[in-house]
């Protein structure tokens, strides 16, 4: 097990250079100079020549991309060209906020979809079931600002009962984070839904019930577990995307997560904010899935097999 | 005869859904009595399994439905019970081993907790989680697995293996009853020939009635003691090992099913198949079911449904006979 | 005698598996005569298929030779195959899995020939594939088919007509009737050795149903783990079995037939060992009651009569 | 803690035990992106900067300039130097005094920063004269010179503390003599300030300052009617309509020193054609475009020289090209465009401009011009924009010294590609120019001058001047705080609770 | 040999199998008239209402109106009637939905199929960049190929195309993976089809399923990703009428005039209802399993 992880990690290498490769160029087909954008629209040529030519823009791409990787490889990634601060500063006072958010979101996610979900299955065709699919692919249909909007209207507005903004007290973080679970619930909860009517047509589970298992036997100990695996792969991937920051979220709550910075830096072609963010969360994402892959094995002895061998 | 354990009288089991309604099984009789090996015999689609999973009410929600008929286990009848008072029947007093060992255990949990399941579920005494444990191990060495491996997983054992735990998980309870479905079709002939050999021991151990589903004739000439033969839903005939394998008349369908096995022991050059194929079970012919494949066929065997004969508790369904009896008073 | 059809010389294969090398196919020296069933038979993964797969090139051999007509087919180029791939056909295990379910019956039956731009008119096209669908007893109603609408036994004749269709002289026949019903069953095993009396087929005959191959076979060779241990005329087989694998299988087999009750017998103790880098020595030296300290190095396959060869200890 | 003060924001108003509060919290739409003024390049970095560190010399919210840290100055003969008394006895938050050397370091940090050159441009050095003056020569006279030094880029740092924590390190380590001290920065969140209870002027009335970081509108009003933002800046017409309604709230606005304009480029077919520029402009219904681009919030602009700018004529005075769509469709005719043969590309950024440009699109195609509005990130477009590769853009022009130079020099082809991006060169215009720079003792010729410059402008029309938007703020009722056009003007010293 | 006497079976095609469950299936149907009606809306948009005098005409003294009898769905910030818009922008919504989802099936389609086909070292290599691409976020990846190649419908295109690719490619691979197990695609191979007759003819109908799935629901997804973009001002160049840049130029009246927002929210959430219903109906009519 230990041999397989470490192997995955070493894999992390190649892709994240990959990943480095191509935000680097696709930041460097992006138009405009850094210095005008650092300097603003007033700044004299002079000026701008000097900072570009400070920046390295004048060399050519390719000894750009080896220069950034060979100082990365030390652990320089470099100062954010707009606040000319450490780029990682800025993204880890950011960090916190996004992963309350995501981890919020996924759990709140996990507890809406799951359940439902497996109630669906469990009573196919009833009210219950069309109602669940209905409202679920009405959520995921809503597109989000809207959703986010609506709610602060009714809730900080109308009603008074939650902050519109902020990242300070608990109570703020409440709507962004069901908005930002709805969608997510949705997924889980068809998700849910259809693997669940895949297994309980299983033959082990005639074994269950030839047992003498009750239905809730049947369903939470022998059904769920098996349907647990692309389950948390969804999941999986849903917090690894939300790790990346959700920028209409973030910016219509106000909440300081590491999206709307990385929208910030690409706008202004923050080009070492780019890439620490984008790496990072790339990384982070690599290692959910890996997470995911692991508690794959946790769950599913066939595949833990596969990894000690 | 004896005390009958297990009685079914004219069951009939439809499957329906929104296009199509298929006639699985179409008013069959049989009984079971005490130790007594019943082998459900036919071809495929012939509704072996569907006449199992009635007898444990596991049919199919929704689709699968008892139309009519009765289902008596020791004197009560099974199609009255609630859904609790069947759970408590399931597992404890029938057992059934499913066809497809491959499938039937559930791949991530422990052997060993899927035999516990089996007996906490039935646990009426209180027994002990150690009692309990080791019963499982108990259970395990009866099927011949050393007891150690009951912490592994299915897949870490063989397709013989796997057959033998969900047997050790079927007579875990001390069934009255217990309705195999086809327990070695999925498996080579040494392990099948070790899996049957370890079914009938355990069988005259514990003192147990079966109900055996197969098609392999071979399989049936040397487990059981009754006979019945399906035919689209119905039993065409019935009878103990000897009436059936015996030097009497016999259905033609029967007749035909003997004749496609390519035998061991006699060289022939051809085989002699049943001509024809199954009739579609959502549009069974009139009449008797097997007319149109029958080298015997009648005008009346299209049209009307052929009476049951009885020669000393040896039943055939079929017009031939019929008129002998005729004839014969 | 004459040089056979087809020949297998220490045909090898091994898959790389996590765990280590697979020996599937372990030097296996096999040959048919033309026109002849070869029988082979064994339990479960003991390679049969995978020798199968080897002899159509459908897998690439690890190392040894495939004989066709005395020349080496493993050194044929892709278009040298082509040409082969008319001579030698295949049917399959599993008559539901080894059809296109997106195809209509006829589709399926003329797919080989359309793909070796065997007739270039279509209605000449179309008359071969309803002279084959008779040939195998399929009603030409059912042309345009799709294969989930049929019966297991109509789809194992599609099967059949499929590899008839290039007019093979050869076809390995791989388990065509484990899947199916008895009375199907025998209706199928009449209709190839019909086609073998009519237009003189060679088959290599892939199952683990002793009966059936019995019936079928002029001479049969058991396997054992990717290795043969025994081959002789069909007949001589079941008289007189010498291995003692061979014996084990004969006495698994249940009769239908009520003398045979209540006769203890005599089943394999123990479970088939990995066939993951196995140790030199006979295979079944672990389950074998026979089993000495001479069963741990190398057996080879010797003739003990005229045509029947064995791999044990026993016989050396 | 900053929860329990988060609590008592919650009332709008005064509590009612009627003690005032102390605390302020002010929206902004986006996060300023460091505190070193030297490095400034955002407006709401100047805003913060600006209660943090002192300028020399102050601008009121009414645009009037008052002394800062520089009690007086004296302007020399020839305009090339000017020399500045420093305040005595103010100190830096760390406690230490200001002295010329720290004002003279200053200054020479600002000239030597990239980021600063635009305020700085004409500076040559400073120079301490005695522990309370400084003297700042300059590299030509420059008549805007009192308007730079109230910047935020020429706020004054102290020496010792950049020298000690190293130039780069001093945003991290700001200390200036301002009224506020910065205790708390939530990236992407808020900055919180506190009282510098030894402010030189005392100390502040708002003990607490909050700078909210709130980017979407709907978000900010929504705090303000909840109460827990105080102050919010430049919101949209129809929310200060709302406010306006809401009891609670206050609202003021005055007019502000940004013009939005259409610049064309004039060295690029088909726009290098007077003919069609003129035609385009003409064809501009100004009011419309208000209504559109900023929902009514705006006042018609004449040129790019608000009411106020020293050099420039009264606005109503300034010569304007008038809507007249018929005699455009009749240029065009001239140059040889029927209706439907003209393509435009005009490009805009999300916003304000991009509005504007869908109503420009309309309005030309009233007479027969095609427009395809290319929606760009700043990136892009100053890209293109400094590369010549735009026909047409709409841009804000920030009257940042509030004098008349600076705005002519964007028409100066000495500035292209940068400040001028319409690529326009008139050597008339220029000269006009050069010659209005250097009629600091003559003001009525330097606006003779100067319109004369417009009406240049107007004749060959290289732009076209939209609005001024309304420069607002809402603000809850008991807050006292006066509307500026510009960023300096909101220096929270000023501002307290009734 | 024992010839065919039995006739019972009926002939079916697979389409009209599949179309003869779907019917059965009200969800699907629902959707499938839903569907129906916005195609036909966006086919007939020029007869509805005209492009010209009310699409993009302007009239700034009718702004920000409520729904009435003259505008069924109000007015716009410009005057336009917002009726006229979201009519024209189903044409342009959907048209980004399905020109996104076909480029992107086609794209991945290829991708998967080589991936899944051949295996080995083209697979690992192509499925790495999959994944590299797969840990930058949608958003950011969209935002940077927007920004880069600069606005326009072509390139938002692009941008929602490329950001899907990753998945799909996926989910083509997994299915391709369960066909090419099966022993016909061995019996093509033995009786000497080429590697291109095999993929064309034999392996791709069959991983169609999962496909036309994931296109249906792709096409819902791809608008709101559009509508997205819209959001961080990545849209399509006024005066198109896009729903999703209708929704986010709406956004600053919602309290004002929610009408703006309203009905293309509305018809968004619409389609991808409708396109959700109607792939999940496909789904249950290509699975043989859910028969009953
Ligand atoms: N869930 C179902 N829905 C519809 N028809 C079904 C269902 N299960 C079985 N059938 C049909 O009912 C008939 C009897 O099936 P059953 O499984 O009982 O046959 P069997 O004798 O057990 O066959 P086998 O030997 O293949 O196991 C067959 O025609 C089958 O197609
Ligand atoms: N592609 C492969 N990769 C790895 N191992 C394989 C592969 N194909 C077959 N094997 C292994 O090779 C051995 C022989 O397999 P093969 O399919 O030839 O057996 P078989 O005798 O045909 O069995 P059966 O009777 O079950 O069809 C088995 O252990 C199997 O697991
Ligand atoms: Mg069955
Ligand atoms: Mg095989």
């Amino acid at each position: 097990m230990a041999k397989y992880v470490i192997k995955r990690l070493v894999l992390l290498i190649p892709v994240m250079l990959g990943v480095a490769f191509i935000i680097f160029s696709i930041m460097n087909f992006i138009p405009g100079d850094p210095a005008s954008l650092i300097l603003g629209e007033s700044a004299p040529a002079e000026a701008r020549e000097q900072l570009n030519e400070e920046l390295g823009m004048n060399d050519p791409f390719i000894v750009r991309f080896a220069d950034y990787i060979w100082d990365a490889l030390h652990g320089d990634f470099g100062e954010s060209w707009r606040t000319r601060e450490p780029v990682f500063e800025e993204i880890f006072a950011r960090i916190p906020t996004t992963i309350y958010l995501a981890a919020g979101a996924m759990l709140l996610a996990v507890l809406l979809g799951v359940p439902l979900g497996i109630l669906s299955a469990v009573k196919q065709y009833s009210f219950l079931d069309v109602l669940n699919s209905v409202v679920a692919m009405f959520l995921s249909a809503i597109p989000a600002f809207w959703l986010g909007l609506l709610s602060i209207l009714l809730f900080a507005l109308k009603l008074r009962l939650l902050p519109s903004d902020g990242a300070d007290t608990a109570s703020a973080f409440i709507l962004p984070i069901v908005t930002l679970a709805l969608p997510g619930a949705a997924e889980l909860l068809r998700l849910t839904r259809s693997t669940m009517l895949e297994i309980i047509r299983q033959d082990y589970i005639r074994t269950a019930r030839a047992k003498g298992a009750s239905e809730r036997i049947v369903i939470w100990r022998h059904a769920l577990r098996n349907a647990t695996l692309p389950i948390i792969t969804v999941a999986g991937m849903y917090f690894g995307s939300l790790l990346g920051g959700s920028v209409i979220t973030e910016s219509v709550f106000s909440m300081p997560g590491v999206g709307s910075l990385t929208i910030t830096a690409i706008r202004s072609k923050d080009i070492p904010q780019v890439m620490a963010c984008v790496l990072l969360m790339a990384a982070l994402f690599c290692l959910i899935m890996l997470l995911v892959d692991l508690l794959y094995a946790f769950l599913d002895p066939r595949i833990r097999a596969r990894y000690t061998k | 005869m004896s005390e009958q354990l297990l009685e079914v009288r004219d069951l009939r089991v439809v499957y329906e859904s929104d296009e199509e309604t298929v006639h699985a099984v179409n008013g069959i009789s049989f009984s079971i009595g005490k130790q007594e090996t019943l082998g459900l015999v036919g071809e495929t689609g012939a509704g072996k399994t569907t006449t199992a999973l009635s007898i444990l009410r596991l049919l199919p929600d929704r689709i699968g439905k008892i139309t009519s008929g009765s289902i008596t286990y020791r004197g009560e009848d099974l199609l009255a019970k609630t859904p609790a008072q069947m759970r408590k029947i399931r597992g404890e007093s029938i057992a059934m081993i499913f066809q497809d060992p491959m499938t039937s255990l559930n791949p991530v949990l422990t052997v060993g907790d899927q035999i516990l399941e089996a007996l906490e579920l039935h646990n009426d005494e209180g027994k002990s989680k150690e009692e309990l444990d080791r019963r499982v191990e108990e259970m395990l060495e009866l099927v011949s697995i050393p007891a150690v491996r009951k912490k592994d997983y299915p897949h870490q054992f063989s397709g013989g293996m796997k057959q033998r735990v969900v047997i050790a998980m079927a007579l875990a309870c001390n069934p009255g009853l217990l309705i195999a479905d086809e327990p070695t079709t999925a498996l080579d002939v040494t392990i099948q020939a070790q899996v049957l050999a370890m079914i009938g021991e355990l069988k005259e151990k514990l003192e147990t009635s079966m109900l055996l589903i197969t098609h392999d004739l071979g399989v049936v000439a040397q487990t059981c003691d009754k006979v019945a033969i399906m035919y689209a839903g119905e039993i065409i005939e019935y009878g103990s090992v000897e009436d059936i394998f015996g030097d009497r008349p016999h259905h033609p369908y029967t007749v035909g099913l003997f004749g496609s096995i390519p035998d061991l022991t006699v060289d022939t050059d051809r085989l002699k198949p049943i001509a024809g194929l199954m009739p579609d079970p959502t549009d069974l012919p009139e009449g008797c079911k097997f007319h149109p494949r029958c080298p015997h066929c009648q005008e009346q065997c299209k049209t009307t449904r052929p009476p049951v004969i009885e020669k000393d508790g040896h039943l055939i369904q079929c017009h031939l006979f019929a008129k002998e009896e005729e004839a014969g008073v | 005698m004459s040089t056979p059809l087809i020949e297998t010389v220490h045909l090898k294969k091994y898959f790389k598996t996590n765990s280590g090398m697979l020996h599937a196919v372990d030097d296996v020296n096999l040959s048919v005569q033309a026109g002849e069933t070869l029988g082979i038979v064994g339990e479960s993964g003991c390679g049969k298929s995978t020798l199968g797969r080897l002899i159509l090139r459908l897998l690439d051999a690890t190392s040894g030779e495939v004989r066709y007509n005395g020349e080496n087919i493993l050194t044929y180029n892709k278009a040298q195959m082509r040409q082969m791939r008319k001579e030698l056909q295949i049917i399959f295990q599993d008559p539901y899995s080894s059809l296109n379910p997106r195809m209509t019956v006829s589709e399926i039956i003329a797919e080989p020939m359309r793909v070796n731009g065997m007739y270039q008119d279509k209605t000449a096209l179309q008359k071969r594939v309803s002279e084959l669908m008779d040939t195998v007893g399929l009603a030409s109603r059912l042309e345009n088919a799709y294969p989930h609408e049929l019966d297991g036994g109509r789809r194992q004749r599609i099967g059949i007509a499929r590899a008839l269709s290039v007019n093979p002289k050869f076809i390995v026949c791989d388990e065509p009737v484990s899947a199916l019903d008895v009375s199907i069953q025998a209706q199928i095993l009449n209709l190839l050795m019909d086609l073998q009396e009519e237009i003189g087929l060679t088959y290599l005959f892939i199952t683990h149903n002793l009966s059936v191959v019995k019936h079928i076979s002029n001479e049969i060779a058991v396997m054992y783990l990717g290795q043969c241990v025994e081959r002789a005329p069909s007949k001589e087989l079941f008289q007189n079995p010498m291995h003692p694998y061979t014996k084990a299988l004969l006495a698994a087999v249940p009769v239908p037939d009520l003398r045979y009750r209540g006769q203890k017998r005599e089943a394999i103790r123990g479970e088939v060992t990995s066939p993951i880098d196995p140790k030199p020595g006979c295979r079944f030296a672990d389950r074998c009651p026979h089993a000495t300290e001479a069963c741990r190095s190398q057996v080879d396959l010797v003739e003990r009569t005229p045509g029947h060869f064995v791999a044990c200890t026993l016989y050396q | 803690g900053c929860g329990g003060q988060q609590d008592s924001t919650d009332d709008a108003a005064p509590s009612e035990t009627g003690e005032t509060r102390d605390d302020l919290v002010i929206a902004l739409a986006t996060e300023p992106t460091q505190l070193d003024p030297h490095y400034l390049s955002d407006t709401n970095s100047s805003l913060v900067v600006l209660n943090t560190h002192d300028p020399l010399f102050r601008r009121l919210p009414s645009g009037e300039i008052e002394p800062a840290l520089a009690e007086d100055y004296e302007l020399s003969e020839d305009g090339t130097s000017i020399t500045l008394y420093i305040r005595q006895g103010v100190k830096f938050q760390d406690g230490t005094e200001l002295t010329a050397e720290d004002v003279a370091f200053s200054l020479n940090r600002a000239t030597a920063t990239a980021q600063s050159e635009a305020y700085t441009e004409s500076f040559k050095e400073a120079v301490v004269v005695d522990d309370y003056t400084v003297r700042l020569d300059l590299l030509y006279p420059d008549v805007a010179v009192l308007p730079l030094l109230t910047q935020g880029n020429n706020c004054i740092v102290p020496k010792h503390v950049v020298e000690e924590v190293g130039e780069t390190e001093y945003a991290g380590n700001i200390c200036g003599t301002g009224p506020y001290k910065l205790v708390e920065w939530q990236k992407g969140a808020k900055l919180v300030l506190e009282a510098n209870e030894d402010y030189w002027q005392g100390a502040p009335a708002i003990k607490r300052l909050e700078y909210r970081i709130l980017a979407e509108t709907t978000t900010a009003i929504v705090a303000l009617e909840t109460g827990s933002v105080d102050l919010v800046m430049n919101i949209g017409a129809l929310d200060a309509q709302l406010v306006q309604e809401n009891p609670d709230l206050a609202y003021a606005e005055t007019t502000s020193t940004t013009t939005y304009y259409v610049g064309f480029n004039c060295a690029k077919a088909p726009l290098d054609n007077k003919l069609v520029r003129k035609a385009l402009a003409m064809a501009v219904d100004k009011d419309a475009v208000i209504l559109g681009a900023v929902d009514g919030a705006g006042v018609v602009a004449a040129n790019v020289m608000p009411d106020g700018t020293t050099g420039a004529p009264a606005e109503a005075d300034q010569p304007t090209i008038p809507y007249d769509p018929e005699a455009a469709v009749k240029l065009l005719e001239e140059a040889g465009y029927g209706p439907g043969e003209l393509t435009v590309h005009l490009a805009v950024r999300e916003g304000a401009t991009k509005k504007a440009g869908t109503i420009l699109q309309d309005q030309w195609k009233a007479i027969g011009v095609n427009t395809v509005v290319d929606t760009l990130e700043r990136s892009a477009m100053l890209n293109d924009m400094y590369n010549g590769n735009l026909e047409a853009y709409i841009v804000g022009d920030v009257a940042l010294t509030m004098d008349a130079s600076m705005q002519t020099s964007t028409l100066d082809s000495s500035t292209i590609p940068y400040t001028n991006s319409t690529f326009y060169s008139n050597p008339e215009y220029d000269a006009l120019n050069d010659e209005q720079a250097v009629q600091m003792n003559d003001p009525e010729r330097r606006v003779e001058i100067i319109t004369q410059m417009m009406e240049i402008e107007v004749e060959d029309a290289p732009r076209v001047h939209l609005y001024h938007p309304v420069s607002n703020i809402a603000y809850n009722k008991n807050l006292n705080v006066e509307v500026s056009p510009t960023v300096e003007g909101y220096f929270t010293y000023g501002m307290s609770w009734n | 040999m024992t010839k065919e006497k039995v006739s019972s079976r009926r002939k079916k095609s697979q389409m009209a199998e599949i179309w003869r469950r779907m019917r059965k299936n009200t969800a699907a149907m629902i959707g499938l008239a839903i569907l129906a009606v916005i195609l036909l809306v966006a086919i007939f948009a020029g007869v509805i209402c005209d492009y010209d005098t009310q699409v993009i005409a302007q009239n700034m003294a009718q702004r920000l109106q409520p729904p009435s009898a003259e505008h069924w769905f109000g007015t716009d910030a410009y005057g336009r009637d917002t009726f006229a818009r979201v009519v024209y922008g189903a044409r342009i919504s959907l048209a980004i939905g399905v020109a996104a989802t076909v480029g992107s099936v086609l794209i991945s389609g290829f991708l998967g199929a080589v991936c899944g086909y051949y295996g080995g070292k083209v697979d690992a290599v192509i499925m790495r960049i999959m994944d590299m691409f797969l840990a930058i976020p949608t958003e950011l990846l969209a935002l940077a190929i927007v920004a880069s190649l600069g606005p326009s419908m072509a390139n938002l295109l692009i941008a929602v195309t490329v950001a899907r690719i990753p998945p799909f490619t996926r989910i083509v691979r997994s299915s391709i993976l369960s066909v090419i197990d099966q022993e016909y695609i061995e019996a093509a191979r033995a009786c000497g089809a080429s590697d291109f007759i095999i993929i064309v003819r034999h392996v791709l109908p069959n991983a169609l399923g999962p496909i036309i799935i994931q296109a249906t629901m792709g096409v819902g997804r791809m608008i709101l990703t559009a509508a997205g973009l819209s959001f961080i001002g990545m849209g399509v160049t006024p005066p198109t009428p896009e729903w999703g840049s209708m929704l986010s130029e709406g956004r600053e009246f919602m309290r004002y005039s929610p009408y703006i927002t309203l009905f293309p929210g509305i018809a968004i959430i619409l389609t991808s209802l409708s396109l959700n219903l109607l792939g999940d109906g496909l789904r249950d009519a290509l699975d043989p399993k859910l028969k009953d």
